[in-house]
């Protein structure tokens, strides 16, 4: 439904170039990337605050590159909200509908229509410095969809509250977007985010979009180092590759090597979430074609979780839960065996590349 | 350190008080009651105030648009002209007035003006445009720097919600630059009353003519009547007063002065 | 909007720009280079700069630890004593030299101070109290401004690393408002060249005795003698304009004016 | 070592009253908190930036509660690091040194030492601006450890970094305190920090001390409700408890009951980790002596595990592996059955206490 063809902007220290994106109506796309990386400036070019330098966007296959933001019909929700402080939250909601010279009879009705579906009908009267972060998001979300915008671009809509309230504005967010049906763009820097609210997400890097796709499919399927890493993939190993029947063998710098599925050949990176490595104090049989002895050189509890890092002639990190850690008695010295199939190694050339390919090295799933 | 420190302050802040104390002691009550009610103070308060409400309207209408345009705009000689406009901030306003005078007494276009029929010379026409001139840099700081406190932000959510332009402008920016905007009109209008060298240079001193309360200060010093004189200093040291006063209430975050 | 905007500031940065040249070119360049080299534009160059520096000197000495005290200390009356030192600032400068000139000539303080050698009104020594006590408060705002951005967890650390508070306040704070402090300082010196108001006051216009740039000024032009005026009046914009481009080179952040 | 005995402090809108904490030898002691609970204050009244309204402070038995800073040997590490702009990493370590008049060899020698330590060395002819968080952040460390400091004071030292950056400086931290074997007191408001790094934590609210102890007994047995919900434990149930044998049944408003180990009687808020909640189709024989029929309402993913929460008469969440969840095929609807141990159950008296109650309400381990 939204079509933007290679956008570039500069924008004082701010800029991206060569962005394209396809979203989908009624699609929730969520722009992952570092603090800083320009996601802000994209978000108000596609609203129309920013003219492009070159590149155009089209909406329904309508061209919208050069329209007057008021005549898009995008809703805008900043991290900071931007509530007007000098109106109360009533104008603030009904603002855009008196713009558009709403008659007040209707538009007292369909503020407390999208008031109530936001539980911010008994604010009316308030201003929005006395309100709470929640509350502030909330307002900011009733002003931006009162207009039923064809498209909510939301800025990092998460981060500026503390822990417990955004978890409760991010079931919020997933709950106002099943009744209201928008498509969204939104924009964050946290990996939670994406889990709990993406249909795609779209990995953004130094400016430029390095992976767009489905959620699993990006986090299963990273398509280079740096996603790996923002993704909190626990382990990111180097090494060479080489043909090994119908799978691939990676050897690390002298250390030992283990199997993937894999059609790569030549210097990769692997990556293997976590979770995926199971400690046991001895060799078991099992499907997992990869079994490597180890010493544990660190545990590190998080909160339900326990990370555990061996040394198996390179680092390797197994996610473990609490009652696991405590039956196996883990701690720094103890000799684990660490068994991970094959399947759940993903390899990527080394030399990262500089095109958009999503989940393009997929394999098949071989226990 | 901090004993020190605050004995200094003290000390300034009591001598400056003593000074103005001391002027306002300076004549017999009754005296400064019959300088205060004589025709020639009375003129120069009504002179004085009918020109600075001028000057300070003018100054208004021109600093909103010049300020903002400042603050948000970019456009090629950008620098040059914020030098340009911030240069009568460093100039005294002796040289301002001088500059002035010349402009409007000997080249071609001050010659149309005043025949025209838009005399500037040592009329009470020049004591307005000496303030304006001499005023609207500080205006123009004050407001510029109001805008660039207001987040640019409201001004797109205001856009992606249906405004035009100066709709945004008008509904978002300006409003919460109130204060600013009151204050800095306050201010204006407090300097154009006191404003002294530029006035003098360009409208002169011609007794009840041009004579604003400063002129009027500076004529009876001259001629030794230090009653009169006393009486319009004391009136200037109370407008400063108020205008301090007031400038506090409408917001003691604006850097006004 | 936005071109009747920059409309609106191109206009007025061109009138600014205009009354300044045509100042320039008011003479022949032949009779300004002769009048600058006059015995009388010569002594006022002298006198306005010994005075201006020594003024500048004082206002720096007491600025620096006012501003401190009014920005990081809390005391009883601190915000009678920030009223009051903010007070010359919306004060007309010709009514804080009547002010003095009635304090020095009036008062016994002034009488005894007359006595022991230091003659204030109508001497050189008149120049520079006036000129201090017009700057100092100016400067006094720009310091606190600057102090105010420096974060003061410096000072803390300092201090657990094992400074007292002077040593944390000298070998942290000040260097780091060192840019503001220049600035300031430039500024001041520039005020103290140009002023006029307060000077003629206290000092009087007094020709090759109390005669700065900008008394020499408004003599020439009072005696008609119009080139010895455009050579001051030269001089000092062209100190205006040396100063503007030497604050921006120091610190464009600092709000000087 | 250090003993503050209740101390209050007002510095305009930050204040905190009547804290009391002693901090032993050689430990590792966390506060923890809401951003803006006032802990920077209480830092900087310990180190002597700020003369208490009430109460004293004593290093080793003598009473500092009006020493100059300078004179109690305390270091302080800043969140924003406050490492002085205008000087070069290397006059910042020196700072410290320049003032005690070590003479200049000795000096060199030393800061030479403590960057070795914290691997800053190559940083020396630097200035702050140019380096990244985690540098400054060891900067700062090494200009407060250069003194050998009785104390060193964190202000939540790993706020300002981002996610893997803030990962390493936290094993910095617990490397560099293992080999100076300082005494240190960081405030915070992560969860991760106190498990990480903690030996002893302090939970802080609205300026009090709300419960101190060892971090395992207080994660388990919090003392009040705000401290079960600022551990982030995933059930927080408000319900009656009447005695059950040598257990406690916990009534919840209409819905269904379960037992928990404890004595409190009344009305009460039951804590249960998310974590120990068990999901099964069936019900099972086991020695868990809780087991509640549900159905599914939601399936959020986080990361490498998924929170499952149920409606068993009242929300009851579970966090499962992502491996479980596959099993047991989970979806909004699904009939599942939720076992939980008696021992599992931790229950605080509904009214919060004001006291300082550390892990009071501990019981045996019965299964």
């Amino acid at each position: 439904m939204l079509r933007i063809e290679s956008l570039s902007v500069t924008l004082g220290a701010f800029s991206f170039r060569d962005v394209s994106l396809e979203v989908r109506e009624n699609e929730y796309l969520v722009i992952l990337g570092p603090s800083g990386a320009g996601k802000t400036v994209l978000l108000e070019t596609i609203a129309g605050i920013h003219a492009p330098s070159s590149g155009r966007i089209f909406l329904r296959d309508r061209e919208i590159t050069s329209a007057e933001p008021r005549s898009r019909s995008f809703g805008m929700v900043y991290q900071d909200y931007a509530l007007f402080p000098h109106r109360t939250v009533e104008e603030n909601i009904a603002f855009g509908l008196r713009q558009r010279k709403v008659p007040p009879d209707e538009q007292r009705a369909l503020v407390a229509e999208i008031s109530a579906l936001l539980e911010v009908g008994h604010l009316a009267e308030r201003y929005p410095g006395s309100l709470s972060g929640g509350e502030q998001q909330r307002v900011a979300l009733a002003r931006a969809l009162v207009l039923r915008p064809k498209v909510l671009l939301l800025d990092e809509p998460l981060s500026a509250l503390d822990g417990p309230t955004r978890e409760r504005m991010r079931t919020e967010l997933v709950r106002v977007r099943r009744l209201t049906g928008t498509t969204v763009i939104q924009i964050t820097h946290h990996l939670e985010d994406v889990f709990a609210l993406a249909d795609r997400v779209a990995i953004m890097h130094e400016g430029r979009i390095v992976q767009v796709g489905e959620t699993g499919d990006v986090f299963l399927h990273p398509s280079d180092p740096f996603v790996a890493e923002f993704l909190g993939i626990g382990n990111i190993i180097r090494g060479r590759s080489s043909p090994a029947g119908r799978l691939a063998r990676v050897e690390t710098g002298g250390g030992p090597s283990f199997l993937a599925v894999s059609g790569v050949v030549g210097d990769v990176v692997a990556t293997l979430h976590a979770e995926d490595v199971i400690l046991s104090e001895a060799p078991f049989a099992s499907s997992a074609r990869n079994c490597l002895p180890g010493t544990v050189t660190e545990v590190v509890p998080c909160g339900s979780t326990v990370r555990v890092v061996l040394d198996a002639g390179f680092p390797l990190t197994a996610l473990l839960t609490r009652e696991s850690c405590r039956e196996l008695d883990l701690g720094p010295g103890s000799r684990v065996y660490a068994t991970f199939k094959a399947s759940a190694v993903h390899v990527i050339p080394a030399a990262p590349r500089q095109d958009v390919a999503a989940g393009s090295a997929a394999g098949p799933e071989i226990g | 350190m901090r004993r020190l420190f605050l004995f200094i302050t003290c000390l300034f802040a009591l001598f400056i008080g003593a000074a103005l104390l001391g002027l306002l002691a300076a004549t017999p009550p009754a005296a400064l009651v019959a300088s205060l009610a004589s025709p020639e103070i009375r003129f120069a308060v009504l002179l004085s105030l009918a020109t600075s409400l001028v000057s300070t309207a003018i100054c208004i209408a021109l600093a909103v648009p010049i300020a903002y345009a400042l603050d948000r705009y970019r456009f090629a000689g950008k620098r040059a002209a914020t030098l340009v406009l911030t240069l009568p901030l460093a100039l005294p306003p002796l040289v301002a007035g001088i500059a002035l005078l010349l402009f409007f007494g000997t080249t071609p276009w001050g010659k149309a003006l005043e025949q025209a029929g838009l005399a500037v010379v040592f009329t009470p026409l020049g004591i307005v445009v000496a303030e304006v001139f001499v005023n609207l840099p500080y205006l123009i700081r004050i407001l510029r720097s109001a805008f660039s406190g207001v987040n640019p932000r409201f001004e797109n959510v205001a856009k992606t919600l249906g405004c035009t332009d100066a709709g945004a402008f008008l509904q978002v920016t300006l409003p919460l630059a109130r204060p600013a905007l009151v204050a800095g009109g306050i201010i204006t209008w407090s300097k154009a009353m006191g404003e002294f060298g530029a006035v003098l240079m360009l409208a002169g001193a011609t007794p009840m003519r041009t004579e604003t309360l400063p002129i009027a200060l500076f004529l009876n010093i001259s001629t030794g009547d230090l009653n009169l004189a006393v009486a319009a200093a004391t009136i200037l040291i109370l407008i400063s007063l108020a205008t301090l006063c007031a400038v506090d209430l409408v917001d003691r975050g604006v850097n006004v002065f």
